[in-house]
């Protein structure tokens, strides 16, 4: 099923025309990429998905729904969550309120025994379970129970926020700037998580690390939409992928097709 | 279409002249202004209009100190109206006790320096809004000088020269304000002064220290690594705005020649400010628009045509303004030009347009 | 290159509250040298150069510079004086003048170049005139050399990350220096802007003199380009040897680069 | 001018103006002031005018700034060409154009301050073109001394004034008066005129056991000033300044005056308790442009500063209208203008209006009010010289 | 000794009106970055209206400041919804400049309200008190203190400790960013604009007693707040509040022990002093950059 819908869209900056008439759709669970050359459009493109910018024309749907005239924060309500390109943590909170701010959206809800964490496994849902007071697969927690929860997980992906948890956001280093932006967005229990280059400033063994992450995330039922400099290991990852040129989708395909697709390979992403 | 092509032409050569040459721009600018000097004697303008003129005048030297600080260096100050007072006060009381008006000026001008070198090096530790609220304390300090000390007169200072009333100049030309010739030579003298106080001020802002200023502010890293002292810019830019400031007060002093103690309040502080945010940060002409439209438009038209209800349409126009054109009135040039291009189909990116200016106006 | 050493680091330790950011690390560079400094995120190098560069004092251990065959302690000179010693950086955050013209960004790295004052600006003195129509020259060349001189009198903001970057590299070179050190420089570079980059920085090295210590976490690029290689984790030195040998050392695989799959 | 016909009078019509802070923060002065005076003179020009001119008002908004209300005052002479300023109005454009004024020699009847610098009592030359009315705080401040002794027995005097020139003009006048009155000085404490906190002024007049308080500030401060006391349990009878002798202000501190800690006192050189006829056709008047005013200080003030004007037109009558002569009229003879107000510009005195009434605040069915304990009185009559 | 105590019981309610005035204008600062000089005006205007219905309607005090409340409430959304929200991308000067159009406008409105100075009565009769030492000590005065008190720690309280508190900081940090947290972030401001509306209104209802409603009534209240926030510091809630009350002690004993001309200027001074040692004031702290 298509998780989105990314029909006709146009968008301009003043006279910068950035999109033009763009159509994408990502299918549920899976990891979608769209790659193209720098200013191509694709940071513009994420961000008329999370509805940051106006449309000059076109639509966009979630989960069948359209979201075209909705604002960013409903967006992110219904589960659209973007990490936006260049980190953009909040510098002067602490890290844990970074991420604490990630959940701003979480209400409680069914979760599935196998995602949670050990350490969130409090005497109460071990009651629950045990008491057999839920189905099979899933169990019904709060808000402030899934939000540790998610805590744990984002602290296992990234144990230096947990070490770094009470300093100012701010004082992190480049690289862990990233890991937080990346974890804040994560405490939010995404349904689509957009990431626009996420790879940015870390170190190889943590970029291979993310994209495991992805891979884990989308086994776990998270539909991702990435776009990345690092062309050829996001392909490896990823489902289904879009090339983009100033403003136009000029090609699309499978992803392991694509990366035995040397003519394209040279002509759009320079290898 | 002949001569609307034929007056683009004059209109794009007299652009290209004042880009390569700016400083014939401001002379020109400054003929301009000063003319309204003139005018009044051939009946062509009122008197009056004169008067309000030289107050914009005025606080357009006032204003461009300021922008220095909040255009350049991203410092701000709210005791600004207290160095206009010291400047005007100044003048006179060393007037008074007999100094010609050129040394008293020059002294003024000296003493504001030492101010703002004061404030700059406190500027060091204290910022942002501390700094902001710290040249209020500065302010109400001063404020609460000139009204107490009796040096200053208590309700107002009167200037003069000796006892006749007037300003002497040069040790031999007396102009008094009651005259109505002598106040457009006044008026003329003022204009030139601001004239001058502009072309320095771009001289300055296109040099070495308006990069360094502006290095520091927008990035106090970037600068620092690149040499720029923090110091000696934050020095440079108080001591700069203050010695504008008081100079608008010279200013003030020589041409109305009467000063008040009691005006130099936060508000007319803030009435500065809102000169250099109105009509546009980091624009020399855009500063005197600023000061033309909160000072001029509601004294030249505003108050006849509405009346009671003129505050509160100044009020309305400032925040209209701001909100349209956030980084100053000046900016509309720049889109009017730009919906000119659009009717015509331009071609921005030949236009060179979009770039340039674009990015201006759209500063957030 | 020669083995003069330029830069020498001598048990350099900074802490911030509790954590030793950097630890006892002492490591130097040559002259004409192309020097990278790879670790974990958060391993220290950026603090490092802010050490190097007089931003943070209150490290322990020493930096010395040579100028002239003098070994200077950087101590003791203010963070606006490194510079003038011909040592200086960009940042791993871009640190540009958006509301300024390209040219003026880069005339900003020639700030010390400048013999004239204020007064001499503010009366535009033929002699203040005379020599910013010399740097602007100069700034215009260097332009040339990075291949945006058609950009010259446009804003900053709004401007590529590839073109940014450059500005960066540009600003470093209107001193005159002896060593530049740049924190990611090809950090957000598609693959071929980063070969452009490394191209730069090879014919940097030969036309400008300069040595080169950078930061990096592209291991292609840091392979293609460095002399030498400086690895640490968590503050502490690891190794320092050729890029071959630094990939396959075995502490460094652990640290930094994973396991080959 | 010497001899010619002077500047805006025609045949029809007589020019005058002011310029006024009809907006801004003393806008609540400055909107009244100039009803006032639009009553007065609409009221005469719907009688025919004087001499067969109709009086002609130009009114400018300086926002009581200084150097915007010398451009205007140049601007009313020089551009628009009036006969005479009406109402010049506020401390800072009135001293600012102090000495202009006297040179251009223009007549100016009525100022709407009471600055010092007003004071003349051998005016010669253009200062012989000055006609203040309303009381000049100096002049105030002797009186309100002069009441303190024969009404109320004072021996030590206890002031709270302002930091504004009303407060330092007031406190100036009562220095003048202690010696010869024989009173002390015990307690002078300045207060800002926008403080909010006058703990301090009033601990100090209690600390100095003084028995009269004597309150020179306007209206805000004056209020709040009085209040402090009552905060600082003062049983200390009060005397305050003119500007604060109406209703308006008195209604702002009932609760004192119902509590009856200590009496409040205030001169007055306004009576309207013994003019009845005169405020009847005020308010008819002023109800025409606002009802809202029929009660307003400054309005009646505006009202009186028409009123003097027109009474020096009237004694010029169908002589012509000149400079010169319209100072002569005034000086003529004593004016006596509404609500029992008289000045006297005789042998070149320029000091506005010295006798005032005395009045008391009273509670009456819960309503504060004033009642006149003495009439217009001088400073002699009061201390019966 | 009741000297000393009569000062200190004015400076306490003096400085609670401060305080008052100073949460509101910290408030803003921190969800919207910038200094609001109208702060002082928006509470001068519905003090106006509270006056009005209390003088024509002769409604009790108690339900006048309760509608005094709903009318701030609404001044504040209307001035966010009209002004400040459209002002989004202005830089934080240039609204700090609008704040000062609002005052102008206000300043016009005032005289169509009323012309005249109006009166305000304490909540609870002066005449109510306990006396300590021979210093009247005013119910009113402790019900002040006790709710401004109260109003900072529950401020404290929500900003620090609750979601939308947190909500409140970063918006003020990074709205876009905010926004893509799923904040709320028009909402989030305009309740900050209305709270702090509320706020200044207040500090008004207090201060009217002493001052008269009049158009500059909250001139001194706007300008020692200001002073009371850079004294405690702007980025904690009960540090203005604490430098409220310093401020209104140190001008009192200044005034009365020292002089009541240079009193202002000697704690003006002190102050000035204080903040070159301690530049982000008493409790302020320096915010963190990172090379
Ligand atoms: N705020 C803006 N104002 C004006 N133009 C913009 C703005 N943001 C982006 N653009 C322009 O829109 C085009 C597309 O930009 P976008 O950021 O979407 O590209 P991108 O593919 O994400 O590039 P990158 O790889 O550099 O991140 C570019 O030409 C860019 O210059
Ligand atoms: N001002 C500070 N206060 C507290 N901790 C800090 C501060 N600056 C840096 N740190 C910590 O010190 C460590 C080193 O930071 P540094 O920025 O030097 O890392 P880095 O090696 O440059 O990492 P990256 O590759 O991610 O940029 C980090 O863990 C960081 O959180
Ligand atoms: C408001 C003014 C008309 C009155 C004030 N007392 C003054 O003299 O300026
Ligand atoms: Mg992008
Ligand atoms: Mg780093």
């Amino acid at each position: 099923m298509d998780i989105l819908k990314v029909t006709d869209v146009d968008v301009s900056y003043g006279a910068i025309h950035a999109l033009k008439n763009v159509n994408i759709t990502v299918k549920e669970n899976s990891i979608t990429t769209i790659l193209g050359s720098n200013g191509g459009g694709k940071s513009t493109l994420l961000k008329s998905i999370s509805r940051l910018l106006p449309l000059n024309n076109g639509s966009i749907e979630f989960e069948d729904k359209d979201i075209t005239k909705l604002s960013p924060e409903k967006v992110t309500q219904m589960g659209i969550i973007h990490v936006p390109e260049g980190r953009q943590i909040f510098g002067d909170i602490t890290v844990y309120e970074n991420l604490m701010i990630g959940a701003f959206t979480v209400k409680k809800g069914m979760v599935s025994l196998e995602n949670i964490h050990q350490d969130a496994m409090t005497p109460r849902i071990k009651k629950l379970i045990e008491t057999n007071k839920t189905s099979e697969e899933e169990v019904l927690l709060t808000r402030k129970e899934i939000i540790h929860n998610n805590l744990m997980r984002v602290y296992d992906y990234f144990p230096v926020l947990k070490e770094r948890k009470d300093q100012v956001a701010m004082s992190l280093s480049g690289g862990e700037q990233q890991m937080l932006a990346i974890g804040r967005a994560l405490m939010g229990t995404p349904k689509l998580l957009i990431l626009d280059e996420p790879s940015l400033g870390l170190a190889p063994l943590i970029v291979k690390n993310i994209f495991n992450i992805l891979k884990q995330l989308r086994n776990d039922g998270i539909t991702i939409l990435i776009v990345e400099q690092n062309a050829l290991q996001t392909l490896k990852i990823a489902d289904y992928a879009y090339v983009i040129r100033i403003g136009d989708i000029i090609k699309q395909g499978k992803a392991s097709d694509m990366i035995n697709d040397p003519e394209l390979l040279e002509a759009y992403l320079g290898k | 279409m002949k001569i609307e092509k034929s007056q683009n032409k004059i209109l794009n050569s007299i652009s290209r002249g004042f880009k390569t040459n700016p400083i014939s721009g401001f002379m020109l600018f400054g003929l301009v202004i000063a003319s309204i000097g003139i005018l009044p004697h051939f009946g062509l303008i009122e008197f009056g209009t004169m008067g309000t003129f030289a107050y914009i005048v005025i606080y357009t030297v006032v204003a461009l100190g300021l922008n220095i600080l909040l255009g350049f260096s991203g410092l701000i100050s709210l005791g600004t109206a207290g160095f206009v007072g010291a400047g005007a006060l100044g003048t006179a009381v060393f007037l008074e006790l007999g100094l010609p008006f050129e040394v008293a000026v020059l002294l003024v001008l000296l003493i504001a320096g030492l101010f703002g070198a004061v404030i700059g090096l406190f500027s060091l530790k204290v910022e942002g809004i501390y700094l902001a609220i710290a040249t209020l304390f500065v302010g109400e300090i001063l404020r609460q000088i000139y009204t107490q000390v009796k040096i200053f007169g208590g309700n107002n200072k009167v200037v003069r020269s000796g006892e006749e009333p007037g300003v002497e100049l040069l040790g031999r030309f007396r102009l008094t304000n009651f005259l109505q010739d002598d106040r457009s030579t006044l008026f003329i003298i003022i204009t030139v002064l601001m004239t001058i106080t502009m072309i320095l001020m771009y001289n300055i802002v296109k040099s070495r220290t308006g990069r360094a200023l502006m290095a520091m502010s927008r990035s106090q890293h970037a600068a620092q690594a690149m040499g720029v002292s923090i110091l000696k810019y934050r020095l440079t830019a108080f001591i700069l705005a203050t010695m504008y400031a008081t100079f608008g007060g010279v200013m003030f002093a020589l041409y109305f020649q009467n000063v008040s103690t009691t005006e130099w309040t936060l508000e007319l502080s803030l009435i500065i400010i809102g000169m250099v945010v109105v009509g546009g940060f980091k624009s020399i002409y855009g500063t005197f628009l600023g000061a033309f439209i909160i000072h001029g438009v509601p004294n030249l038209w505003l108050n006849n045509i509405l009346g009671d209800v003129s505050y509160i349409f100044t009020g309305v126009l400032i925040i209209i303004v701001i909100i349209f054109y956030p980084n100053g009135f000046v900016y509309i040039g720049h889109d009017m030009r730009k919906a000119f291009y659009k009717i015509k189909n331009f071609d921005y990116k030949k236009a060179n347009l979009n770039k340039k200016t674009k990015q201006v106006s759209d500063d957030e | 290159m020669s083995d003069q050493t330029l830069l020498k680091l001598d048990k350099l330790s900074m802490q911030f509250g509790g954590l030793k950011a950097v630890d006892e690390l002492s490591f130097s560079v040559n002259e004409g040298e192309i020097v990278g400094l790879i670790g974990p995120n958060g391993a220290g190098k950026t603090t490092i150069f802010n050490c190097i560069t007089q931003f943070y004092k209150e490290y322990q251990g020493n930096i010395y510079f040579n100028k002239e065959d003098e070994m200077l302690d950087l101590k003791e000179y203010k963070v606006t004086d490194v510079i003038n010693q011909g040592l200086v950086r960009t940042f791993q955050n871009l640190e540009l003048i958006p509301d300024l013209s390209i040219l003026d960004n880069i005339l900003i790295g020639a700030h010390n170049q400048f013999k004239t004052g204020i007064i001499s600006h503010m009366l535009k003195t033929p002699k203040a005139r005379k020599e910013e129509k010399i740097l602007k020259e100069k700034a215009e060349e260097i332009l040339k050399f990075l291949n945006i001189y058609e950009l010259k009198d446009f804003y900053v903001k709004g401007q590529p990350y590839g073109v940014l970057k450059k500005i960066e590299i540009a600003r470093t070179l209107m001193s005159n220096p002896k060593m530049i050190i740049l924190d990611e420089p090809a950090a957000g570079l598609n693959d071929k802007e980063t070969d452009e980059l490394q191209e730069i920085l090879y014919n940097m090295k030969d036309k400008y003199n300069t040595t080169i210590l950078l930061i990096e976490h592209d291991m292609g690029f840091v392979m293609n380009i460095c002399d030498r290689i400086v690895a640490i984790n968590f503050g502490k030195f690891l190794a320092m040897d050729s890029p071959q040998n630094i990939q396959s050392n075995p502490q460094v695989q652990e640290a930094y680069l994973g396991k080959d799959d | 001018g010497e001899d010619q016909v002077a500047q805006g009078v025609t045949e029809d019509k007589v020019l005058v103006g002011n310029t006024a802070a009809t907006s801004g923060f003393v806008a609540f002065v400055g909107e009244p002031f100039k009803a006032g005076m639009d009553a007065y003179f609409n009221m005469v020009n719907e009688d025919g005018g004087v001499a067969g001119r109709e009086i002609e008002y130009v009114h400018y908004d300086d926002g009581f700034d200084q150097a915007q209300g010398q451009t205007y005052t140049q601007k009313l002479i020089e551009d628009d060409q009036v006969f005479a300023l009406v109402g010049h109005f506020g401390t800072p454009t009135v001293s600012t154009t102090m000495e202009y004024l006297d040179t251009v020699g223009i007549p100016r009847v009525y100022y709407a301050t009471g600055i010092s610098a007003l004071f003349n009592d051998d005016a010669q030359g253009g200062e012989r073109s000055s006609f203040p009315v309303q009381p000049i705080y100096d002049a105030e401040g002797e009186v309100m001394v002069a009441r303190a002794v024969a009404e109320l027995d004072a021996e030590r005097i206890g002031v709270i004034y302002s930091n504004a020139d009303d407060g330092k003009g007031i406190l100036r006048g009562i220095q003048n008066r202690i010696n010869d009155l024989d009173v002390t000085l015990a307690a002078i404490s300045q207060v800002a005129s926008d403080a909010d906190d006058m703990s301090i002024a009033a601990q100090s007049m209690i600390s100095a056991d003084v028995d009269v308080v004597i309150i020179a500030a306007n209206q805000g401060p004056a209020a709040t000033a009085v209040r402090a006391l009552q905060d600082a349990g003062s049983t200390i009878p009060v005397v305050t300044s003119y500007v604060n002798a109406d209703a308006t202000w008195l209604t702002g501190v009932s609760d004192v005056v119902d509590s009856g800690s200590f009496n409040i006192y205030a001169n007055a050189w306004i009576d309207i308790n013994e003019n009845q006829d005169d405020v009847d056709l005020f308010v008819q008047e002023i109800s025409k442009i606002n009802a809202d005013y029929a009660g307003n200080a400054y309005a009646f003030a505006g009202w009186i500063a028409a009123a003097a004007f027109v009474e020096g037109l009237e004694r010029v009558g169908e002589d012509e209208l000149t400079w010169e002569n319209y100072i002569d009229a005034m000086e003529e003879d004593l004016v006596e203008l509404p609500f029992g107000v008289v000045v006297d510009y005789s042998e070149n005195r320029r000091v506005g209006t010295q006798a005032m009434a005395f009045l008391k605040a009273a509670s009456v069915d819960d309503v504060a009010v004033w009642e006149t304990e003495k009439p217009i009185q001088t400073i002699k009559d009061i201390i019966g010289e | 000794m009741s000297d000393f105590l009569r000062l200190l019981f004015s400076s306490l309610e003096t400085g609670s009106v401060y305080a008052l005035a100073a949460l509101g204008i910290v408030l803003i600062f921190r969800t919207s970055k910038m200094t609001n000089f109208a702060q002082g005006m928006i509470g001068t205007i519905n003090a106006y209206i509270a006056a009005t219905l209390l003088i024509d309607f002769g409604i009790n005090i108690w339900f006048v400041a309760l509608i005094a409340m709903v009318t701030a409430f609404l001044t504040g959304i209307l001035i966010d919804t009209i002004i400040i929200r459209p002002a989004s991308k202005v830089n934080p000067i240039s609204k700090q400049i609008i704040t000062f159009g609002i005052i102008m406008v206000i300043v016009g409105l005032l005289p169509y309200i009323s012309v005249e100075s109006l009166y305000i009565p304490r909540f609870i009769d002066s005449e109510y008190g306990i006396n300590i030492l021979g210093a009247p000590l005013r119910y009113n005065t402790i019900f002040i203190i006790l709710l401004s008190v109260a109003l900072m720690g529950g401020m404290f309280w929500f900003i620090g400790y609750t979601k939308w508190g947190l909500a409140t900081r970063t918006t003020a940090s990074n709205e876009t960013t905010s926004k893509l947290m799923g904040v709320p972030t028009k909402t989030v401001t305009m309740v900050s604009w209305a709270f702090a509306a509320i706020l200044g209104t207040l500090a008004a209802i207090f201060v009217a007693p002493r001052v008269s409603v009049q158009p500059n009534m909250l001139l001194t209240v706007q300008v020692s707040a200001f002073f009371a926030g850079t004294l405690g510091g702007f980025n904690t809630f009960f540090g203005p509040v604490i430098g409220a009350f310093i401020i209104s002690f140190a001008r009192n004993f200044t005034g009365f022990y020292i002089s009541d001309i240079w009193g202002n200027v000697i704690v003006y001074t002190l102050i000035l002093v204080f903040l070159y040692f301690k530049p982000y004031g008493i409790f302020g702290k320096k915010p963190t950059t990172k090379v």
